[in-house]
């Protein structure tokens, strides 16, 4: 009997084991490609990853997307595992995260072999993957801030051009807003809203980033006016509250001045707000010409099997013809020079609006700001950024805002 | 007042009553309203009834995601975790009514294990799960709810319910441990059976991050990450989203309605007596 | 088979070889999933590691840092506790709910499945349908709140530092509600009827009765409760993630989405470990304090 | 086992919801097996009801959350006008004629992907400027 239940246990045991069947089957030589959010893509990206294959025989490729705020946690745990994803597509400064983690491949010496590849990048964008003088990463679409203005609603004000200044930002919006109405939204993840601080001269880090600089009086006086601007309603409390898509829809309604926000933000709108067209809606540089860069780039795990065929893959995904139709079909700027000169000339054609947009994005790339070439972004980030959301939604005033962000972010820095 | 049997004041009883149900279905209604609106969800003020209502969202909803695909997945993987977790549940709270040394330890053990979250536990459970080679399969996402502690402790209860003298006198016409509990005991604990299999449904066809974690290739996605991957796509701007979410959510409340007779007396039992 | 003579003197090693074989599989997953994970935590919170760096012994850093010098530490331990604090409300809430819908009102078992609709649901299909009821232009709360003309300008409950928090207990407590319901309602049909009907006949005072009756005999489904909130405390996890993520700020910040942001967000896996160690720590010494206010003995979920 | 013992298996819940579910299914994917060629058609009329010969009817589908031009069909001497194979569920329809009038866009939202539909007349009126 003692054996029979014996048996019958493990028996029951062994049996729900075997129903797992065997981890993935790794092919001769596979990689896995992950990306970013990029789902409603599914159907041309499953052709361009056939496009490789095809013309490489033994070699497979593994699509996994996840979203934006699921993928470093996926990430972590593959690279936990040592089985990251060979090629990842991830936003902004992570990328330099996962470098300073050694996570990354250094990129340098290949793109350094190859001349012709690295000539594709704008090199402006290239470098925003630059971690202690190594490129980690190639773009792979890109984008930065500007500001688009609601032609309506400036005329009602008896305004005509685009702010030239922070002063006339705050005026502007201040003249715009009223009952349903207001004056100026931002996006304000990452670091987009950043230009609204640098345009004052106010940088958050040394230039060696070792320490912080941004608790200075100027800080405090131009967070205090964005603040009474926020409480008087001329900037919408959204800028400090939302994310994506609650900026964009409030005003995509068409009763906000001002939106700075990056070029994607642009089909939203207009996906939104039936009201866009080229009288309606104007695309300008933010005063000082600054943007927050908010782009995509491609990399490779250094713990890739075949980091080899995941350098061709990315050259692959970045070379002329897929860039081009991979621009085409997301309304993107590739960060490669020939494909969006085509992508421009398209849109000068077709939508001569998006054209407008679209241009932003490639002029002043040298004003480029809140892109610091941190290892430890993120953490800087929730050092600084919930003190400042305290401050212009009236929790703290910016003087003490100030000081505890610098007293988070130095302890961030200090770590490092 | 509160609890007077036959008394004859029902209606401030009932009024009280009535009040709390429509507060609770409120939001089953304020989402399935808007579940059924047209495109522009944020039209102020929101209408009690829904403007024109149509089912186009629902239809939307299935071609924006593999939704069968997805819906079979979940259902294999709660399948599973049910099936094992009876199995185990049954024969732990089985061993636990019996009397051996450390019994007290154990049954400590397994209720500070109810203390650890899951979230934390996250990047070793995965370490641990590619080392028994069942990432991204059914079972490696069902395995860690093969065994649920308060499941255990309703059997254990449920089987304590049961006058001793009929186990002892099927042990004297000797029938087999396995085969008494199979035989005596399950079927005097239907209760207990349907709460186990309710609870470890709600849990595995709810749970978000552990497969969101665990499982890479699309077609092995359940509804959960369905969601997100849904939310990714369109954002949380059309009746699109709330006609997912209502999708999503229909299965478990057909399954709970459907057995929660037995559920809610197995929850009783397993409350009061363990 | 056996007879009965030897089957008494083979018990007790049959029945350990039983209970062994019987507890291995339970036994195992638990180890595998909950012992081994928190051991792991335990051992990392005490060392420098991530993904890809060898783990270095630094003794107990993570914990100084945490208790001197992490104000978001402290914020998140400040909410979980309010969280937890707050579950009494809801458990009165519930055991109102039970005793109406234990007497013997017509109609009573659909309120009572009414009322538990909401426990089987999906979290994080919660936290969206709740963050759909708080928003400022489709939202329930705003569309009733300024109908009525309560307030003019629309509210951004999720987005303001004072709203944010009890708006996300309060979709906790309607998820939960049914379920608090269900265990007091159990305990209460398991109180002897005939000790009402001696206090009747005594003209004891319903109030009374209450009070000496129905709430002494409750006290282990309450404490059932009271476990049952404590756990929400990071059960809801999904909920916050969706509702907020822990903002604005860290107005929401409970500390298992801070454990997740500090491991996932910023790659400090060996902190959250830390803070996994202290909220287990936290959480045990909480179920033993209900454990003794609910007169000890696990409420009889152990008993010999 | 009997029939009165099936019969209440039948009868018992768990056995008839899922059974009741199965049917529906099956129902709904034979019908629509019998009606996905993905033809889309109808008439292009001017104010008074008269067909509109020549006009072109562009489709537009809709991508994430914006619609583009699908497919452009011109009506023939009945005013009539066809799309045929349309793997969409989702888009708009509007007609032009080469003297620039147009008509309103017509939303179009079908129950499975390219389902046979039969759109009521598509109305050109001169825009007003």
């Amino acid at each position: 009997m003692q054996r029979r239940q014996l048996l019958k246990s493990t028996a029951a045991f062994s049996a729900a084991s075997a129903l797992g069947a065997p981890a993935i089957a790794q092919a001769t030589k596979k990689i896995t490609f992950l990306t970013w959010n990029l789902v409603h893509l599914e159907a041309p990206l499953k052709g361009w990853l056939a496009g490789f294959t095809k013309s490489r025989p033994g070699v497979e490729v593994e699509w996994v997307d996840k979203k934006g705020p699921e993928l470093p946690a996926y990430y972590q745990t593959q690279l936990a595992a040592s089985t990251p994803p060979d090629v990842i597509d991830i936003q902004g400064a992570l990328g330099l995260e996962y470098a300073a983690q050694g996570a990354l491949l250094d990129l340098t010496p290949r793109l350094g072999a190859e001349a012709a590849v690295k000539a594709r990048y704008e090199p402006a964008y290239l470098s925003n993957w630059v971690f202690e003088d190594k490129n980690y990463m190639v773009p792979y679409y890109v984008s930065k801030t500007l500001l688009f203005w609601n032609k309506t609603r400036f005329k009602e004000a008896g305004l005509d051009k685009p702010p030239a200044s922070f002063d006339e930002i705050l005026s502007a919006a201040d003249k715009i807003k009223g009952g349903e109405k207001t004056g100026l939204l931002t996006l304000n993840f990452d670091w987009l809203y950043w230009p609204l601080m640098q345009m004052n001269g106010v940088d958050l880090l040394t230039p060696d980033l070792k320490k912080a600089t941004f608790n200075t009086p100027k800080a405090a006086e131009v967070m205090t006016r964005l603040a009474e601007a926020t409480k008087s309603g001329a900037i919408n409390p959204i800028s400090w509250t939302g994310r994506w898509v609650e900026p964009n829809d409030a005003f995509a309604t068409g009763n906000v001045g001002m939106l700075h926000a990056h070029a994607p933000a642009f089909f939203w709108i207009k996906g939104k707000g039936p009201w866009i067209n080229g009288d309606t809606l104007g695309a300008a540089q933010m005063p000082g010409n600054w943007a927050t860069p908010n782009s995509h780039g491609l990399g490779i795990s250094k713990g890739s099997k075949n980091p080899d065929v995941a350098w061709d893959f990315v050259k692959y995904l970045t070379d002329v013809e897929v860039a081009t139709a991979f621009a085409k079909i997301a309304s993107v700027l590739t960060g490669s020079k020939e494909v969006d000169k085509a992508q421009l000339a398209r849109f000068q054609k077709d939508d001569p609006l998006a054209f407008q947009v679209l241009s932003t994005q490639l002029e002043h790339t040298d004003k480029m700001c809140g892109n610091w070439r941190l290892g430890n972004d993120s953490r800087v980030k929730d050092g600084f950024w919930p003190e400042f959301q305290s401050a212009m939604l009236g929790r703290k005033d910016a003087k003490t805002a100030l000081g505890d962000a610098e007293r988070r972010v130095s302890r961030e820095l200090r770590r490092a | 007042m509160r609890r007077a049997p036959g008394s004859p004041r029902h209606w401030p009883r009932h009024a009280i009553m009535i009040a709390v149900s429509f507060l609770m279905l409120i939001p089953f209604y304020w989402v399935i309203k808007t579940s059924l609106t047209g495109e522009n969800i944020y039209a102020w003020p929101p209408r009690i009834l829904p403007v024109d209502p149509h089912l186009f969202n629902y239809v939307d909803v299935w071609y924006l995601i593999p939704f069968g695909r997805y819906l079979l997945n979940s259902t294999i993987v709660t399948a599973m975790a049910i099936a094992g977790s009876l199995l185990f549940n049954v024969a732990a709270g089985y061993a636990l009514t019996k009397h051996f040394p450390g019994r007290r330890w154990i049954v400590v053990l397994l209720l500070s294990c109810m203390l650890i979250p899951f979230q934390a536990t996250i990047i070793p459970a995965y370490l641990i799960t590619s080392w028994l080679g069942v990432l991204d399969t059914w079972l490696g996402v069902a395995l860690p709810l093969l065994s649920t502690i308060i499941c255990i402790f309703i059997f254990k209860a449920s089987f304590e319910a049961v006058p001793p003298s009929l186990i002892d006198a099927a042990r004297v016409d000797g029938l087999s441990e396995w085969r008494i509990v199979t035989r005596i005991l399950l079927p005097l604990s239907k209760s207990a059976i349907a709460t186990n299999v309710i609870l470890t449904f709600i849990w595995s066809w709810n749970s978000f991050l552990w497969p969101l974690i665990t499982i890479r290739s699309p077609e092995m996605q359940t509804l959960p990450l369905g969601l997100a991957r849904f939310l990714s796509v369109m954002e949380d701007t059309t009746g699109a989203l709330f006609a997912f979410v209502v999708l999503v959510l229909i299965p478990g409340l057909a399954i709970f309605l459907m057995a929660q007779k037995e559920f809610i007396r197995g929850l009783t039992s397993g409350a009061t007596k363990g | 088979m056996t007879s009965k003579t030897t089957w008494f003197q083979r018990k007790r090693t049959r029945e350990l070889a039983l209970v062994v074989c019987f507890l291995l599989p339970s036994l195992a997953i638990f180890f595998l999933y909950r012992i081994l994970p928190l051991g792991w935590n335990a051992w990392l919170s005490v060392h420098a590691w991530s993904p890809l760096k060898a783990a270095q012994f630094i003794g107990l850093e993570h914990y100084e840092e945490m208790l001197l010098d992490d104000d978001v530490f402290w914020q998140a331990l400040a909410n979980t506790l309010i969280f937890i604090a707050c579950s009494p409300l809801a458990i009165a809430a519930a055991l109102g709910i039970a005793l109406l819908v234990n007497s013997d009102l017509r109609g009573a078992a659909v309120y009572r499945t009414i009322v538990f609709l909401s426990y089987p649901l999906m979290t994080v299909a919660v936290g969206i349908i709740w963050r759909w009821l708080y928003d400022e232009r489709g939202g329930f709360f705003n569309y009733v709140l300024r109908s009525t003309g309560v307030i003019d300008q629309p509210m951004k409950f999720l987005q303001s530092f004072d709203w944010a928090l009890p708006c996300v207990i309060l979709a906790d407590f309607w998820q939960v509600l049914g379920f608090y319901m269900i265990i007091l309602l159990t305990g209460l049909q398991s109180i002897p009827q005939h000790l009402y009907e001696a206090a009747r006949v005594d003209g004891v005072p319903a109030r009374a009765r209450f009070f000496r009756i129905t709430l002494p005999l409750l006290k282990p489904s309450i404490f059932l409760c009271i476990v049952v909130g404590i756990l929400n405390s990071f059960t809801s996890f999904d909920l916050v993630y969706v509702m907020t993520n822990g903002g604005p700020g860290h107005a929401t910040e409970l500390l298992i989405t801070y454990i997740y942001k500090a491991g996932f967000g910023q790659t400090r896996f060996d902190y959250a470990a830390a803070l996994t160690v202290v909220q287990f720590l936290l959480l045990v010494v909480l179920t033993v304090i209900a454990n003794k206010l609910s007169g000890g003995n696990a409420g009889s979920l152990e008993r010999q | 086992m009997s029939r009165a013992t099936i019969r209440r298996a039948l009868g018992h819940r768990f056995v008839a919801v899922p059974l009741a579910l199965i049917v529906v299914v099956v129902a709904w994917n034979v019908y629509i097996a019998f009606n996905d060629h993905g033809i889309i058609e109808g008439e292009v009329t001017d104010r008074t009801g008269a067909p509109v010969i020549g006009a072109t009817v562009v489709f537009f589908e809709r991508n994430f959350i914006y619609y583009e031009e699908k497919q452009r069909a011109v009506t023939d001497a009945k005013g009539h006008y066809r799309f045929s194979d349309m793997k969409t569920h989702i888009g708009q329809l509007e007609a032009r004629t080469d003297d620039g009038r147009k008509s309103a866009r017509r939303q179009l939202r079908l129950w499975f992907r390219s389902q046979d539909t039969e759109v009521a007349p598509l109305v050109v009126e001169t825009p007003r400027s």
